[in-house]
């Protein structure tokens, strides 16, 4: 994988490589999670990522370890692409003791500690406020890191999200603004919810840095996902991107889909991230159908793992219901 | 009149929302999705094809927004009906709705009243976690200047609107999620609405009186049917409303069975279970031949695993080991 | 009084007397007010409006008697310049029963229903979707009426101005939002609580017209809302003015006013509306000082007999202390 | 250390900000107007110049942006003390508080507590009307996941900041705005820092319980005194801790008084009164000699005047007659 802090994606075989993986394993990884779902398996509310894998995993690249995510319920394919291991993501979805929040939280609320990974929010808008304050302690600390919060266009309407935007840029915080532009809002279309679509003019309106992205271009996503974590690392304030993409699936699983043609849905699957870069790299000869057969191999594998994790994984006692509330007397932290 | 039907809670909603729309043309139904969508909970499918967009209007997710919008159309002589789809996300509103609706009659000093219903999904058991799953009915049950109702039964759902919409106050509707899926008998034809005041003995019994509403009815009924098995005589009350509590329908049952449990979604500290105990020891303390009991919800945000919260809130079970225990002193 | 819907002003000598008339019974009633304040007669928070006199009586020249008005809780120009009765304001904030809302509002909850005068809101931003929510009646019942709502720049911040701007332009609605833009929130200067100070680019990223226009000057306000609520009646959607102004008074009668400087204020005072109109007028020779005076022992003679009426008032009976939470089923409507 | 010095409850306040700011670099305070005004109650006047803009922060009129801000903070290793001016505004901020601070530690497992310390002005008396004047700590103290306290007292006011600081999940502070002004003494010097969990003893007695906190404490206080002069002997118990409630001293003294009496300036229907009345109940029910009284706010948007005002909230008066309703059982 690239690192460093060229602006510039080098796109080394190896690289695509991994791209190209990362985006196979989440829309593998849910394909089960659909089919678990059916299975009962994975229970509640379930928002697949399925079409819009290029935004997680192109600015993924971008960001350190030592920077911080904050993202929605439509998260799985966010908690991938920065690493959480598959396994306690399943897990977590069957709401085993094993998952990534002990299966408190389920599909919707996927936190890591380890990755800095702050969810998993299910409340639309209610996570820019927090990356905000990230970032605001990252500042007041001195800390260079950068805080990546990712949303869906139909926040945008949400106060939250002015309230947020306007203390990141006041402020001058290190915030790296994720709007995944799908169309979508549940069943109702950004012309239907925005007096004005064009999300990168409210950004303007707070004097923060925009640009409207390919959110199907894995590679174009993390170019510009550079671009930005470059600018906030060297000081420049927030960066706001807004990530044209879309969902392939329904909104959730309870959902009829009456608000849009099947012709629009295939319209935008003939140039669905794996589909347009698979073939791109086909194309190019940078690779060959073999990789891609041993990506699916290998990617099969880590999901079978990870189910068979979640399978055998433990259920939490119902003694420890309680548990994790407050914070237990003895783990208290004494200071100074 | 003796015709009966079968229908869902949801379709019952779907049927008072129709009639309402039809009835008045001040009302109109506005939230998230409720329109193309069909509705969160699908309790306005085929309604924006029947009337139009102006009239199931979709908002953008703005809670605030479109709740003080919907208090403001209110005010400007519309009968608004605004969703909010779920409890917590009303949290965004609380704002319009305590700060505005509910005192803007007082400030005016009677001048204007706010004539708005407004619906939201509530409770847990479809694990949907913590920030899809709360019970704040307590809250709002708490603000003079509202009035709340819980219906728990497929006849409330559907005759609760039309008598909501007629209160020239603010009314919050609270809708169980668990029930939308729940079937019941209504009568085939005629009119539906009922009142909004009045407690309901679902079940009556000698032994002890049995305090519920909204979600917790069924379990607390279930609760009832096994312990007639073993021959204690539960009397079951549906609250209906909880702002304001029908006192006398409590009290007249607490002073025959002398023993009360009280089944409540909400978390036990500070629920509305808390503030139906204090009015009984206040009106009724020397019927009580034993403490009043209380079944809630746990102290910890609802978890998603099934076995979890149901651990976390009320059961059959608990509801039976609170009614032995109360009966065993 | 002008009316009609020409945007033009006429300024006939007897409609700068009114205008003049209204601005300085605002001015000389508030001090008072400050008077009766440190008397203990009003008592709570008391907001002063004096050096804002301008944007109150302008634009209430543009508004017909059925169209609705929404003010915040420094609201006693707005009320006076929409002719509430002085005496009826007065009694409000002495708390007695003959007050504009019986007296259980006081100075910042000042509502009259003959006037559709909505108050008086206490709640910074909250008065915003409330107007939104005015003007969709009017047009889902096919009004041709418009909805004013006043705030302050402060509330340019909150989540609410931003859904309501949103709500307003995505349904086309008429309500004229007018941003009374005096500098500062309490003791914070617009510079330090917004990253972009320009407010009315909000407006712009809503897609909503908008203008700025200077707030010490009755007469540009007057023509300004005047064109604003023209566009609005021909069915153009919302309109916006930020109103440059300036209080004179602490924010309210609590404030030491560490924030600013005492020059800051004497600069504001020197082109004051009130004199600056007056002087105007006087070296164009439409008006004379005797004309001024007449105003002046006119205004003195309305205030005395506000105060009479407000001392003379009755207070409300104790037993009535719940009376007016829910409505009376006696005063319930029938229909249909 | 018994020298002792007065001072008033804001400058209580002060006092604690300024040592928790000295001592520890990662406390700051943030809310509308702390910084240049000073503070709307002027708790912290003064600290901008010592302490500087980065941790005396000014925020925008935005409740939930600012609060969601300081949870965030928090998160990242800071130690956030959040102002919001009056508990009506927070209900703009409610969302944060509820679907965020107090629900992240449980919903992740255990991963991330939430170090915040949230502060905010309650209550009525001082004419503010129906927008200024709640109470609704109970709304609080309901929140699993929320640690609540009032202090009544100067030390407390002094004292509880500090301990807050140190607890790693959200603590919420609710300050009366008539307390502020009032006056008591507190050591000259030393360690002020003080327990959040245990209610206190304001005054012993052996007739009858009063239970209340915050701004009722006084007038509970002034009422015992004024029942002692009819040799009625009142315990006087300031909770100190809404949530947890400190069930242990409440029942001791309940058992040993068999009378009790709550003052709660919350809205009565829902108040935290009923739910200690429940407590008591489930607790000390057979300890009982009469009745648990009330005395709660009137159902009503707090008026402006002051005598509807007076008559909306617990006053001497209304706290003296519900003893000797209690007595007279
Ligand atoms: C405050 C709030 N209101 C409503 C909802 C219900 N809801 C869940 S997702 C969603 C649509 C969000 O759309 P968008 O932000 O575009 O994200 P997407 O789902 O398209 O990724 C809605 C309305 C919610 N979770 N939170
Ligand atoms: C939601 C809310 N937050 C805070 C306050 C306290 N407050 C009252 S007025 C005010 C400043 C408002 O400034 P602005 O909107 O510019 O109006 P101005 O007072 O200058 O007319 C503040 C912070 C409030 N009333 N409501
Ligand atoms: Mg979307
Ligand atoms: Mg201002």
């Amino acid at each position: 994988m690239a690192t460093g802090n060229e602006t510039k994606v080098h796109l080394a075989r190896e690289h695509a490589l991994e791209l190209l993986q990362q985006m196979i394993l989440i829309r593998r990884f849910e394909e089960k999670c659909a089919e678990l779902y059916s299975a009962e398996k994975i229970r509640g509310f379930l928002h697949l990522y399925i079409g819009e894998e290029a935004n997680a995993v192109g600015v993924m690249q971008a960001l350190g370890p030592d920077d911080a995510i904050v993202a929605t319920y439509r998260e799985h394919g966010h908690a991938l692409a920065r690493g959480l291991p598959a396994g306690e993501i399943m897990a977590e979805m069957f709401g085993k003791a094993s998952g990534s929040s002990r299966g408190r939280g389920g599909s919707m609320h996927i936190f890591d500690a380890r990755h800095r990974f702050y969810g998993g929010n299910a409340i639309v808008g209610g996570g820019l406020p927090l990356a905000v304050g990230l970032a605001l302690a990252d500042k007041m600390q001195g800390n260079n890191r950068v805080t990546c919060c990712f949303f869906g266009e139909g926040a945008a309407a949400e106060g939250e999200f002015h309230e947020a935007l306007n203390l990141a840029s006041l402020w001058d915080l290190p915030v790296l603004f994720i709007c995944e532009n799908n169309g979508y809002a549940m069943g109702t279309a950004l012309e239907r919810s925005e007096s004005n679509p064009d999300i990168s003019q409210h950004a303007a309106a707070y004097s923060i840095a925009s640009e409207a992205v390919d959110g199907m271009n894995v590679v174009e996503v993390e170019a510009a996902a550079r671009r930005a974590v470059d600018a906030i690392r060297a000081g420049k304030g927030p960066w706001f991107l807004e990530n044209k993409t879309y969902r392939f699936r329904a909104h959730s699983m309870f959902d009829a889909e009456l608000y849009r043609d099947k012709a629009e849905v295939e319209k935008w699957k003939k140039i669905g991230p794996v589909i347009r870069f698979s073939e791109w790299l086909l194309e190019t000869g940078m690779i060959h159908q073999t990789d891609i057969d041993s990506i699916e191999r290998e990617v099969a594998q880590t999901i079978d793992d990870a189910v068979a994790f979640a399978e055998q994984a433990p259920w939490e006692p119902v003694e420890d219901l309680t548990r994790d509330v407050m914070t237990p007397p003895a783990r208290e932290e004494v200071r100074p | 009149m003796s015709k009966t039907r079968t229908l869902t809670y949801r379709d019952a909603i779907r049927e008072a929302l129709r009639e309402a729309m039809q009835r008045d043309d001040r009302v109109f139904l506005m939230g998230e999705d409720v329109g193309r969508y069909g509705g969160a909970y699908a309790c306005s499918k085929g309604l924006l094809e029947e009337f139009g967009e102006a009239r199931i209007r979709d908002a953008p997710l703005s809670e605030s927004g479109f709740t003080g919008a919907g208090i403001g159309a209110a005010l400007g002589g519309m009968r608004p009906i605004v969703e909010i789809m779920t409890v917590n996300f009303s949290l965004l509103a609380l704002d319009q709705i305590v700060n505005t609706a509910a005192t803007l009659r007082h400030m005016s000093g009677g001048q204007f009243s706010v004539p708005i219903v407004i619906r939201m999904a509530t409770g847990a058991g479809r694990q949907l976690a913590a920030q899809h799953s709360h019970s704040l009915e307590c809250w709002f049950a708490h603000v003079p200047g509202l009035r709340v109702v819980a219906p728990a039964t497929v006849a409330d759902a559907r005759g609760m609107l039309w008598t909501a919409l007629q209160d020239p106050d603010p009314v919050i509707i609270f809708e169980h999620a668990t029930l939308y899926n729940e079937e019941g008998e209504i009568a085939a034809e005629g009119e539906f609405s009922c009142d909004l005041d009045k407690a309901a003995i679902s079940r009556s019994g000698r032994d002890v009186s049995l305090i519920t509403y909204s979600g917790s009815l069924s379990k607390t009924l279930d609760a009832a049917q096994r312990l007639a098995e073993d021959g204690i005589d539960c009397e079951v009350i549906d609250l209906r409303s909880l702002r304001p509590l029908d006192d006398a329908t409590i009290m007249k049952s607490v002073n025959k069975t002398t023993r009360a449990v009280i089944v409540d979604e909400g978390w036990r500290s500070g629920s509305l279970a808390g503030e139906i105990s204090a009015r009984i020891v206040e009106q009724a303390f020397y019927s009580l031949d034993a403490p009043i009991e209380r079944v809630c919800s746990e102290e910890v945000p609802i978890p998603y695993p099934s076995h979890l919260e149901k651990a976390a809130t009320p059961q059959v079970e608990s509801i039976v080991a609170a009614v032995r225990k109360t009966l065993r002193t």
